[in-house]
């Protein structure tokens, strides 16, 4: 018997709402401190390299850039339109790819013969639609929800069919034991069974409707489609104007930090807890 | 609307013949029980009658609307409360929505679980868990209902109660009960009709009808229970014996 | 609304109710930055009651895109991407109806090499396979043997720079501004003006181009913007330096391609010639040099040029 | 009683090796189907679409183009040498995001600090890290593998974070009870349990890898770096030649089934069985 | 090296105080049986000895090496074998490999599982894995062992095997078991000591020495049992009459 018995029980879970509510501070704290020494390690890197302060721009150039973006309002106007509709479209994306994921998830000739293909639309890159969308529907939104679209659909079926396929066998046999209709299978059992793998899925869904978006918006920087963020991008690279990309990247950034910290994380704290499970891999010592 | 079974045979693959040609017809209103060591195939044969596996050979009937089942896990979704889960079975077995709340209620009452509505399977204990998995079995309210070792995680004194409820419960409602047990004189006590199985494979060894005055006298009980033991004690036996050829 | 297999066959059917005309944030679309920036392109269609709409685009195959399914009508182009779209279609998706800028490339290289004949042995970029001035280069490599002894990579405008500062590459063939960008930000010099390799020293850098199926219908709109083109290129040729390069970098900066320094847009605007004649003789060179280099199929540039709208603007 | 009740019970799930067998069948057929189906459509739709040739090639232009492709090598190789990079980056990938995910699972600090910048850095676009790839590796393979690495490493460390988050509480438990160390409970109950969420994972992965190898593709179309089908692609486009883009399309779709077909969908499959459950969506009526 | 609790409390978010300043020693080599009414702390008192919860107050002293527990639910892994569901846990406890498989063989022989060393827990009954794991519980080899409920979903005839066969291991090895059983005469049977935990919160309301006469004689037995049913049974309506107020 020894002490080190007591601090090994200790350490174990503890259900008590005292952690919780530091693991709630700690949500925002922490990646706050990695911000910092993350800007301050670009900083030192960039007084250290030898490189020109034009190819390796540190934090102050970046920053200096921001006043005259902000000034005209480019920036925040290109940021909105994106975000605009990179939301929409995920959306869309979303209210699209569910049903035909179940679809596919239900009809096995159907998803032998298309799942494949729906897995390869996944790896072909969205630039490969853009000709095809031009021609389609010429210079207007349409074209580039088209983009965004073809990239995220795939990727939200993939996810929630192999969050379909996860769920116990046993939970089928429940449904047809109370005589659930397949609606209400579907309804009552299997889209909150196979909710976790769905949200991983439509995290990755999210990444692609945004890196397609991004891709979509350098066919046009101005004119009847409105500037986007991926115009930008692309300007600042054609402009060789690094510290606009390194702009363009940190903002790109950010938002996908304030999209994962107030939806996807707390989304899936909640099915997990829900679940009786924890997200923050304090589950072993 | 009873059960009939007519030379049903069901293998796994990996595993071979689990139920050989067994044929048993199970009236309207009785209430069955089945005994037989672990592993003979008692929670398959339920799955059979359930629907939820098909016969390999033979054929069986039962009732259009199915049947009710508790399952031996108890098989609760995990992301619903006690009391929803109960609910699920409600809504889809068509009771109006006014009326599900206070039938949920009075089902978790009936189990001893009253104050744990609220709570979510990972909450509970495992022989709460159980009882939720009873009420939610009584609330599909249909003809049939099978039941995998209902009483397995529960102690002696909860037992008896919910053995009196079934008891009640089977009484006015005239279903047609078929239970799965370990425990012989809860075989006894419940059932009119005790069916034993062999193993390896699963065919019907015994068949006992317990009448009313044989489940009063506590002797004759105890020596039906005797001679049942006996019984699957000299299959298991047998099972040692060729194992060891 | 895309053009149909037989496109042309609609008769002339008046000044149009919009002009949707294409082009880039970029010194070589200089005339079109000026054109819509002053209003000269305005008031120049809006005389028969006929909108503008412009549309800023990123690269050529875009605008050809966009202009192939009817998004656009008219468009200031690279003479490769019109080029390619015209041979690819058979001679139906375009024409090309005035000239724009001339002159403006360049072959940029690090300050050791001082012949052409050091170049054996070193990695030249070019903004793009099959473009304008890929060909170029490669034309010019082979003319002078060189073709076996120098690789040539086809990269970005924008991807360039930071090869050439890292010495992944030593030198480029390149269009304004970025040839000028290498040389007034990355120590890199001209080694070889491509205006010298041209007669006069003239060979296209942009043109405007239209839709055939536009021309056919509105062939008074065309006429119109043909007339504005040469109007914005008079003020480009006839205004002082000082104003020029503070209208251009106004207009750069409204459309977002404002980031170059004054420095390398005046260099820039140095180098390229604005010029409304499309020089029509030099299209077949330029399709002879792809061949000749094994890129794209010979074909037939009759028709392409329809400067049947820039003779009338002697008027 | 009824016949319909046999019926009911026929169409269950039958654990029989003829099904078994009928799958794997189906497993090929239906795809080809599928792809006959398509083309056929296609073929219409160019025959019936009031659209110039050249806007939208049909089949047979498409096939036309084959030949010469096929016949200087270039498609072959281009395909070969993407093949080779998207494989090689990938593996890499895996060998690099799996100790980074379980990193962030064990230690919650890491993870409230870094997990929301994984996410961040899924969504931005694959161009986004070209300038400062070239600047550091110039026009080398390190370059390519670069942008390839940074495309696909957040995407597989999500899909496993995920997969150990829905990990059940009990096999922890069942870890520490039987003494395992951390590296022990690591190997032989954390990754075999989060091995469904993984695959699924691996596959979105394999999505980011080959799209950000094509978008990195398009730094240099030959030259001192090897042509690749996204410089394939980027060509056609470029030369406004339709019929190669399609073509390009068509061979991405081509490799993305076959990975489907031979590594991922087995796969998957295998894990399923192991666990009792089924893929195919059969488990309900 | 027995377990010790000092003034043990334990209450989880949701439910509140479940264990209540619970105090017990449990001395080396003891065989104690846990005997309760469902949901009343049994499970997350071997939790807590067990080192997988952290008690609210109090302290509690247990071995170094930890206990081996057998959880309520088989939790056997579903990817791996039954024979290897027992390997993992005799590689863990550090057996070198030439001796597993042997070993493996023997605890799977011991539970009457000799044929499904290769069966995944998916085509093994309910029974079937409950002895799964109760082998792999053996396979730890530490000198406390934590029961859940071990026999619960066992036949008559299984379960009195299994009581031999642990009976006689205690005695060879003189290991401190702890199990918790709903089955009053079980406890009797096997253990030197019973506890009897009340519910709401869960404290010790019995203490209970078995000796080996009181085992031998059957009269005797019989009495004890019903009288510690009583006891629970009392316990029981105590809280109908609270819970109805
Ligand atoms: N999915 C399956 N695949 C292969 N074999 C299976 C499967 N399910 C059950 N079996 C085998 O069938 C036999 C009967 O299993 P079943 O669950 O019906 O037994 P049981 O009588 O309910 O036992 P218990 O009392 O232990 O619950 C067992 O030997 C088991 O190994
Ligand atoms: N994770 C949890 N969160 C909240 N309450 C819990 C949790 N786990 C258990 N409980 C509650 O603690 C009480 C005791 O549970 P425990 O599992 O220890 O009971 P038990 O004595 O093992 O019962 P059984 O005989 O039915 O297995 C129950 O009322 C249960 O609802
Ligand atoms: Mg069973
Ligand atoms: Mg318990």
């Amino acid at each position: 018997m020894s002490a080190l018995t007591q601090t090994r029980a200790a350490a174990a879970l503890r259900p008590a709402a005292v952690l919780r509510r530091r693991g709630r501070a700690d949500a925002v704290i922490a990646p706050l401190i990695t911000l910092v020494v993350l800007v301050s390690l670009w900083q030192i890197a960039a007084w250290a390299s030898p490189l020109r302060e034009d190819l390796f721009p540190g934090p102050a150039a970046v920053a200096a850039k921001l006043p005259e973006l902000l000034a005209d309002g480019t920036l925040l106007s290109a940021v909105g339109t994106s975000l605009f509709r990179a939301l929409s479209g995920f959306a869309i994306a979303v209210l699209v790819a569910t049903p035909a994921a179940l679809l596919l998830a239900h009809l096995p000739l159907l998803r032998k013969g298309l799942g494949p293909l729906v897995s390869a639309m996944q790896v072909l890159p969205s630039i490969a639609w853009v000709p095809a969308a031009i021609i389609l529907f010429g210079l207007s939104d349409a074209t580039i929800y088209t983009v965004l679209l073809l990239g995220a659909i795939p990727s939200i079926i993939n996810g929630l069919l192999s969050g379909i396929d996860m769920i116990p066998a046993q939970y089928s046999a429940l449904s047809r034991v109370l005589g659930a209709s397949r609606r209400q299978h579907i309804v009552h059992v299997e889209l909150p069974a196979a909710l976790p793998g769905y949200v991983a899925g439509l995290r990755q869904g999210w990444a692609f409707a945004w890196r397609s978006l991004m891709a979509a918006e350098l066919i046009a920087v101005g004119g009847s489609l409105a500037l986007g963020v991926g115009s930008l991008l692309q300007r600042g690279r054609d402009l060789a104007d690094l510290p606009l990309v390194m702009l363009v990247i940190l903002v790109i950034l950010l938002v996908g930090v304030l999209i994962e910290l107030l939806c996807f994380a707390p989304l899936e704290r909640k099915l997990l807890r829900d679940r009786g499970m924890t997200r923050t891999g304090e589950n072993h010592g | 609307m009873g059960v009939q079974l007519n030379e049903v045979s069901l293998s796994y693959p990996g595993t071979g013949l689990v139920i050989d040609r067994l044929s048993a017809r199970i009236e309207d209103g009785e209430f069955i029980a089945v005994l037989g060591a672990s592993g003979c195939g008692k929670s398959s044969l339920l799955n059979l009658i359930a629907g939820l596996l098909a016969p390999t050979e033979g054929w069986l009937d039962v009732p259009d609307d199915g049947a009710a089942f508790m399952f031996q896990d108890s098989n609760l979704l995990p992301w619903l409360s006690a009391g929803r889960n109960v609910e699920l079975a409600l809504k889809l077995a068509g009771h109006p929505k006014d009326t599900r709340q206070a039938r949920v209620d009075q089902l978790l009452e009936l189990v001893q679980l009253g104050h744990a509505v609220h709570k979510k399977p990972h909450e509970l204990s495992g022989g709460m868990r159980q009882r939720v998995a009873l009420a939610r079995a009584l609330a599909q309210d249909r003809q049939v209902l099978l039941m995998d070792e209902p009483f397995a995680a529960l102690d002696a004194i909860t037992r008896d109660l919910l053995h009196e409820e079934l008891r009640s419960l089977w009484e006015q409602t005239g279903k047609t009960i078929i239970f799965v047990t370990h425990n012989v004189r809860e075989a006894i006590r419940l059932s009119g009709r005790i069916l034993v199985l062999s193993s390896h494979p699963g065919r019907i060894l015994e068949t006992r009808r317990i009448t009313e005055d044989l489940r009063r006298n506590p002797a004759q009980s105890a020596a039906l229970a005797d001679e049942l033991t006996t019984i699957l004690r000299k299959e298991q036996r047998k099972h040692e014996r060729t194992d060891a050829n | 609304p895309a053009p149909a297999k037989n496109a042309g066959t609609a008769a002339d059917q008046g000044p149009a109710a919009t002009l949707r005309l294409g082009y880039f944030a970029n010194a070589t679309h200089a005339p079109a930055l000026v054109a819509d920036a002053k209003g000269i392109l305005d008031k120049a269609v809006g005389a028969d009651g006929t909108t503008l709409e412009t549309q800023i685009f990123n690269a050529g195959p875009a605008a050809i895109e966009a202009l192939n399914s009817g998004a656009i009508d008219a468009a200031y182009l690279g003479p490769s991407p019109a080029l390619n779209s015209y041979l690819s279609s058979g001679g139906t998706s375009l024409r090309i109806i005035a000239g724009a800028a001339s002159g403006g490339a360049s072959l940029v290289v690090s300050k050791d090499i001082t012949e052409v004949s050091q170049l054996a042995g070193t990695e030249l970029a070019t903004p793009q396979y099959g473009g304008t001035q890929d060909v170029a280069l490669r034309s010019f490599l082979k003319e002078r043997g060189l073709d076996e002894s120098v690789t040539v990579t086809p990269s970005s405008n924008g991807t360039v720079p930071q090869l050439f500062a890292r010495g992944s590459i030593d030198g480029a063939w390149l269009p304004e501004p970025h040839a000028s960008l290498l040389v007034k930000q990355y120590g890199a010099h001209r080694l070889v003006n491509e205006a010298q390799l041209w007669p006069e020293g003239k060979f296209p850098t942009t043109v405007l181009v239209a839709s055939q199926e536009f021309i056919t219908k509105h062939p008074d709109t065309v006429r119109e913007l043909v007339q504005a083109n040469a109007q914005a290129i008079n003020w480009l040729n006839t205004t002082g330096e000082q104003q020029k390069l503070h209208t251009v970098q106004q207009a750069l900066a409204a459309h977002g391609g404002g980031t170059l320094s004054d420095e390398v847009i005046s260099a820039a605007l140095d180098q390229i010639s604005f010029d409304e004649t499309p020089l029509s003789g030099t299209f077949d060179t330029l399709v002879a040099h792809a061949a000749a280099v094994g890129i794209g199929e010979p074909g037939s540039t009759q028709g392409l040029v329809d400067d049947s709208f820039a003779a009338g603007e002697g008027k």
